[in-house]
């Protein structure tokens, strides 16, 4: 085992690597479980979610994707602001601190997502929730080998890899797992568990499975991503939008599943003797008639055309200009959801294709 | 927990990881203006100041109910430990407010937004164009120029309301009117037995002004409808666009650049605005 | 001396019902039972929806046994096309029947009765004066009803049964949690025997014809052939030979007869002809109960619901541990062949017995899967005629307490057989028609 | 507000199955502290008592029968807030399938020949009656936004009932769609707050709560026969709930074309 990378050190180039076998990562996500609340990929009813893993053999490594991306962990459905035990008198308590996690088997697109979403809540005015809850948590991702299916188009969107975000980052070499260290942090989880160093065969295999990995993934995009955001400049007028706004059911699909939607409402309640209660903040969506609705009735973005268009200007623009990362990672969540085929890579090919036809599309 | 030293809400939030937690003020007085509106005179708790620019806003909550945006409504030069909210009460949240009695509490959060950049503004001439509620920001800065008179050039007030009974801040009207300092023009949309002013839009006031361009800022606010007309009257007058500012009004949560509700295409109102120039918004296909 | 007894919607029932007694010099001139709830038109609606929604609109019928209507409506589809069901829907589908009678039967006791005898208007005083009393029925109440949630998705209009079989399954780890709650609940269960073998039961006497399903194998809930104290028994299919429906003006329901003039139906009907097959503990309380068959005292059918409570809390055990052993599958429903339904359609009866006696879905299906007649028979219609002649029978005995005596014990006597009369609106169809 | 100050409630029942009322009874088993917020003063399923001072009336089922008016509207006046709970009382509900048929046959079907003993008309929800306040929507009503009602109620707010529709919560319970196992579903034209309960338990959402108020039908419709149904299925599936709403949106494009 070679030391750790020190993230504060960004000379040192040399990976650290461990080797885990599969049999023993039962045992490691067992022991993990006595110190952290561990989430990760299971099996439900026949599809894939990051849920609280209760015992190791829940934990599915091989899953393809989920519903519901591990956002839900960082930036959870229905979330605290805080509490308070007398609404009259402000008597207000700091929401309850959550457990120390770790998320365990997030892909790369997901990561890129983290990555957004933490520059998301730290920009201007850093978001106290969200940076408590991600400080107490650690990220143990995996390498995809082989596309989801169909929907997902993460080569195009340059999330096929990722070299940081993660603590610990597990890549499938048939009998164990390479183990790249990220952070300390993730080093220091490796205590619990029973590794070893690499040898010459693991490194070939692991350099084999890297560079066999990549033909398995097509490109799904027409043009390339760096062109996307002027393709979005371009594309205000683009006739698309009223096809698609026809189309929309409006039902934040979409929104909902995607790993780097991060808007959300906010609401109180309050128990029956209306004293004690809590605000919280819950996913919203901007496909939704009221999220841009004022008292009175004015919608500032009324039709449906209207918010389909700012839905991808987000992904592939406006996120983009504010914190340096593309909106959207390619993990195919909203295409798989959408019951109208409104898609991403649908989208953005369209948009270029008809500025390929006309110049301007 | 709060520090004895003066220190501003904003600092105090950042520092104590205070960011979504509303601190208790006190009402100190309530005035009634018209049927819907009422000023809330509030004050922070001791060691608390506010420090807010005009055309700022506050969170404003009441635990159980909920939060909404209000924008201060008093100038800074006036703060005396004090700032007021005119409150119009259209839902749930501004509905409860009315209800509140001096000497209850109220949940506050801010200051947040950019505020106008009135040092700017010093030397020249200063018109204020708002319709209805939009008086309620635009009165912070009316008053904050008002008490620095001699920094500033003509100040003149072109106010528009539906009605005369849906007049805000009449007192205060009548005092501006009878200042030779202050060039006050009133309309209403419809007017009533004993309204013998001007009666029309807005924008039919525009007619009987006479500027000099060059030297004027023009600063409106007012209900979504309004703006394009205005805006086509200023820039009529010849009022260069970087010279005209505007208050938007958005659906807002958090205040702070997060949520998502306020965002205009790539703005987040409640970051870069409420106020903004006129150029910074004229690309953006969803600001008006 | 002159007495007009008239009490306008019965309170604490199900649905809306009034009692009318008319007593002239001593003698009854009127003494009726009088169904007023509004006509609701099922067996109408049904006609032309697909079979796949039946249940979904016939649960609609009755808030209370809505799993029962289900239930029914699915065993007449499913016998109508012909679907066979696996070991573990029949399991499922007992389980969450189970868990209907629990919720009404403590509804019942608890909330609907027990105030009669602690002597107020309803349960929200016993709030205060009998909290223990309130939270134990609550407590119970929601144990029923989580049986409901756990494989149907909720007692009120169950969601999860399809025709075939289950659209969701319950997880091993929700039935074992189940179970658990159950062994726990029998504290409860005890306590409701000794509180019900305490109270002053009135005093009454009158025989009629008990009518229910039978199976050889077990207590029948589901399925099964029609029995009557009477030594008759006949298979679900020839029901109108029991029912009879009538008509009267005076009451939207409709009523029935068999070889009496009337017929009671519900648990003291069961408790009456199935005694033998009950949960050995469910006789123990019995026993205490000092009931054992044949019960001809119409007052004890809530005792004999308090039985049956005992008999599903064990069997709901049993079910359980059935289902943990074989392991849950999830299946997928039985497919149906609705080709089989030939040019004249299929017919189909599925006969269970909800909380308040024998419900009968009785359904045409035509070669498109849609419904062309429906007849479903309500057990609340098939006691009205029995509890009118009770009332004539009681009348005479009671005639010399004060009215407002007398209102009491009639109200009690309607409350006694728990009459759920929204449902018993449903109305039926003279004729069967095979579809055209 | 009584003495105490708890505001004085009562529950009414018209044609329904009573389920709404049962989940009433229901929600005390998680909210027993609702006795202690507000003072029952009638609920006949569960109480003899029967006050007729009250603030605020819960309406359970359709109107359907003219002798009903009276009785509503008496209602009304003694109620400063008149609730619909539940389906029946806010669309009419399953009772509203009868239009589907002609009235007079409906009755002959169920009642033969003496079809004119029992009063009936078109069935209608509370709203084409009295004035109504809100409406608590489901067939069942679900516990907590009951109780999340009744809470607004108390603190004087808008009940939270929402306007978007039932996949978003499908989607926050990580369901598979049903359209993907082969199944169809209203879930994006219905009105949340059910928490998707149906699709969570494999069933199709059938828009029991009726509509969100800006559908986007056409799509709908649409996606429902590429998934297979034809005319009729769909509006069977359509009409389960919410017979009473499409005629009435029928009768009046009827008009306006005419
Ligand atoms: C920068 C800014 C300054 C404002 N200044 C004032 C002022 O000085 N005086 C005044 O009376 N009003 C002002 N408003 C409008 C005020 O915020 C809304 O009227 C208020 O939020 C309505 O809340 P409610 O709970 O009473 O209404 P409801 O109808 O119950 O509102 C429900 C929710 O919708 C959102 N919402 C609805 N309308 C608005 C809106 N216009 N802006 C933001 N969120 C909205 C809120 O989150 C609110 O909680 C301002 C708005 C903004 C954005
Ligand atoms: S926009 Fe769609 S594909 Fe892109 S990250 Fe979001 S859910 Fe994934
Ligand atoms: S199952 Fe129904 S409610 Fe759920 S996502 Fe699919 S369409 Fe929407
Ligand atoms: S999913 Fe649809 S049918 Fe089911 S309860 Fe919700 S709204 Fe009603």
């Amino acid at each position: 085992m070679t030391p750790a990378k020190k993230t504060d050190d960004f000379k040192e180039v040399a990976v650290s690597l461990a080797i885990i076998n599969k049999q023993d990562v039962p045992t490691f996500v067992r022991n993990l479980l006595r110190f952290y609340r561990v989430g990760g990929p299971v099996e439900t009813n026949g599809h894939y979610a990051f849920n609280t893993i209760r015992d190791p053999a829940e934990l599915r490594l091989d899953y393809p994707t989920t519903i519901l991306p591990p956002k839900k962990f960082l930036l959870p459905p229905k979330e605290t602001l805080f509490e308070f035990d007398s609404a009259h008198e402000f008597k207000i308590k700091p929401p309850r601190l959550e457990p120390r996690t770790i998320i365990f088997g997030v892909h790369t697109c997901d990561l890129h997502a983290i990555q957004l979403l933490d520059h998301v809540f730290e920009a201007g005015h850093p978001d106290p929730n969200y940076n408590s809850r991600r400080r107490q948590t650690l990220i143990v991702s995996v390498e995809c080998l082989s596309p989801c299916d169909e929907y997902s188009f993460c080569k195009s969107m340059g999330t096929l890899s990722a070299d940081e975000g993660y603590d610990l980052h597990l890549t499938d070499i048939g009998d164990a797992y390479a183990i790249d260290i990220g952070t300390d942090a993730g080093q220091n989880l490796l205590e619990h568990a029973s590794v070893r160093s690499e040898t010459p065969t693991d490194m070939q295999r692991l350099n084999a499975v890297l560079s066999e990995k990549w033909p398995r993934f097509p490109y799904r995009l027409d043009f390339d991503v760096s062109d996307l955001p002027s393709l979005l400049s371009m594309s205000m007028q683009s006739p698309l939008w009223n096809e698609l706004g026809e189309r929309c059911l409006a039902c934040a699909s979409c929104t909902n599943v995607c790993p780097t939607c991060f808007c959300f409402d906010v609401r109180d309640e309050v128990e029956l003797n209306l004293t004690h209660g809590q605000r919280s903040r819950v996913w919203d969506s901007c496909q939704l008639d009221e999220f841009a609705t004022v008292t009175g009735g004015h919608n500032f973005r009324k039709s449906r055309a209207l918010r389909q268009r700012h839905r991808f200007m987000r992904k592939g623009k406006y996120i983009l200009d504010a914190h340096h990362h593309l909106g959207c990672v390619g993990c195919g969540r909203c295409a798989r959801a959408c019951l109208v085929n409104i898609t991403p890579v649908g989208v953005f090919n369209e948009l270029y294709r008809q500025k390929e036809v006309g110049g301007q599309p | 927990m709060i520090a004895t030293t003066e220190k501003s809400l904003a600092q105090y939030a950042d520092t104590e990881n205070h960011l979504f937690m509303p601190v208790a003020a006190r009402i100190t007085k309530v005035l009634p203006l018209t049927a819907l509106e009422k000023v809330f005179t509030v004050q922070l708790p001791e060691g608390l100041s506010l420090d807010h620019h005009p055309g700022q806003f506050v969170e404003v909550s009441l635990l159980g109910t909920g939060e909404a945006p209000i924008s201060i409504s008093s100038s800074p030069s006036r703060s005396n430990g004090n700032f007021e909210l005119c409150v119009r009460k259209v839902g749930d949240v501004t509905q409860a407010i009315h209800r509140l009695q001096p000497g209850d509490m109220l949940g506050v959060r801010g200051p947040f937004g950019r505020g106008f950049p009135y040092e700017k503004f010093r030397g020249k001439d200063i018109l204020f164009a708002p319709g209805g509620l939009g008086l309620a920001p635009l009165r912070s800065l009316i008053n904050q120029v008002l008490d620095e008179r001699a920094l500033y050039g003509r100040v003149l007030i072109l106010y528009g309301a539906r009605n005369p009974s849906e007049l805000l801040f009449k007192d205060e009207l009548e005092a501006w009117s009878k200042r030779d300092d202050v060039e006050l023009m009133l309309t209403v949309d419809r007017g009533d037995e004993s309204w013998k002013g001007h009666v029309g839009v807005i924008t039919t006031l525009f007619r009987d002004v006479s500027i000099y361009p060059r030297n004027t800022i023009a600063i409106t606010c007012g209900p979504p409808v309004m703006y394009r007309f205005v805006l086509m009257e200023l820039i009529g007058k010849g009022i260069s666009e970087g010279n005209i500012y505007l208050s938007l009004e958005r659906r807002m949560k958090c205040g702070i650049g997060k949520c998502g509700h306020c965002q205009i295409n790539n703005v987040y109102a409640c970051q870069s605005g409420p106020v903004f120039s006129y150029p910074e918004i004229k690309g953006l296909e969803e600001a008006l | 001396m002159t007495n007009r007894i008239d009490v306008h919607h019965v309170t604490r029932v199900e649905g809306h019902g009034n009692i009318v007694v008319d007593i002239d010099d001593g003698k009854i001139k009127e003494c009726r039972f009088e169904v007023i709830e509004t006509p609701r038109f099922f067996e109408a609606m049904l006609r032309g929806r697909s079979y796949l929604e039946a249940s979904h609109i016939t649960s609609r019928i009755c808030g209370i046994c809505s799993t029962g209507h289900s239930t029914a409506s699915l065993r007449a589809t499913e016998k109508a096309l012909g679907v066979e069901l696996s070991e573990q829907t029949r399991l499922l589908r007992k389980l969450t029947f189970h868990g209907e009678i629990l919720d009404s039967h403590i509804l019942h006791v608890y909330m609907l009765v027990a105030p009669d005898f602690l002597g107020v208007g309803s349960v929200i005083p016993l709030a205060t004066s009998h909290r223990e009393v309130v939270l134990r029925a609550l407590r119970m109440k929601k144990l029923a009803g989580d049986i409901c949630v756990v494989v149907a998705g909720r007692h009120t209009h169950p969601i999860a049964m399809t025709v075939g079989g289950f659209t969701h399954f319950p997880s091993a780890a929700e039935l074992r949690d189940l179970r658990e709650q159950l062994v726990a609940s029998r504290v409860d269960v005890e306590a409701t025997v000794d509180l019900c073998a305490k109270l002053p039961w009135p005093r009454f006497e009158r025989d009629t014809e008990y009518v229910s399903l039978t199976k050889p194998d077990e207590y029948a809930f589901i399925d099964g052939e029609i029995i009557t104290s009477d030594g008759y028994r006949l298979p679900v299919e020839n029901y109108k030979e029991v029912t009879n429906e009538y008509l009267v003006p005076h009451s939207s329901a409709k009523l029935t007869r068999h070889k009496r003039d009337s017929l009671m139906v519900g648990a003291l009907a069961r408790f009456n002809n199935n005694y033998d097959q009950l949960h050995p503990k469910a006789k123990n309380a019995a026993q205490k109960l000092g009931i054992k068959p044949k019960v001809t005292n119409p007052y004890l059918n809530t005792a004999a619901q308090v039985v049956e409570i005992v008999h599903c809390v064990e069997d709901a055990i049993n079910i359980i541990d059935q289902l943990l052993a074989s392991g849950i599958k999830p299946e997928k429903p039985e497919p149906v062949n609705l080709e089989m339904c030939g040019s004249d359609g299929c017919n189909g009866v599925g006969a269970v017995e909800v909380p308040r006696g024998i419900l009968i879905h009785d359904y045409w299906i035509g070669q498109d899967g849609r419904l062309t007649s429906a007849n479903c028979i309500i057990p609340t219609n098939q006691n009205v005629a029995n509890l009118e002649a009770d009332m004539r029978a009681l009348v005479p005995l009671i005639m010399d307490k004060p009215i407002d005596a007398m209102r009491l014990d009639l109200e009690m006597l309607v409350r006694a057989y728990d009459p759920c009369i929204s449902c018993s609106v449903h109305v039926l169809k003279v004729e069967k028609k095979p579809s055209p | 507000m009584s003495p105490n100050n708890k505001p004085k409630v009562a529950f009414f029942d018209f044609t329904c199955c009573e389920g709404c009322q049962l989940t009433v009874v229901d929600s005390l088993q998680k909210y027993p502290d609702l006795l202690d917020a507000v003072e029952i003063v009638q609920f006949r399923e569960a109480m003899t008592e029967k006050g007729e001072d009250y603030a605020v009336a819960f309406i359970e089922g359709s109107c359907s029968r003219l002798s009903d008016e009276p009785r509503l509207k008496q209602i009304r006046e003694r109620a400063a807030v008149v609730v619909a709970l539940g389906t029946c009382a806010h669309l009419g509900g399953v009772n509203a399938l009868k239009y589907l048929h002609p009235l007079v046959d409906v009755q002959r079907y169920v009642y033969g020949d003496h079809a004119e003993w029992f009063e009936t008309y078109d069935v209608r929800p509370i709203d084409a009656v009295i004035p109504v306040d809100f409406a608590i929507p489901g067939c069942p009503i679900d516990r907590d936004e009951f109780i999340a009602c009744v809470n607004a109620l108390l603190l004087g707010k808008k009940p939270p009932i929402p306007d978007y529709p039932v996949c978003v919560d499908c989607k926050l319970r990580e369901n598979v769609c049903l359209f993907t196992q082969g199944k169809v579903c209203l879930g994006p034209v219905t009105r949340a707050g059910c928490k998707a309960i149906c699709p969570t338990y494999g069933q199709s959402c059938e828009a029991c709560r009726g509509f969100i108020s800006n559908p986007n039908d056409s799509s709908m419709r649409n996606v429902l026969t590429e998934h297979g149904l034809d005319v009729d299925d769909v509006t069977s599936i359509y009409t389960m709930f919410t017979t009473y709403q499409v005629r009435q949106k029928m009768m009046a494009e009827e008009a306006k074309s005419k």
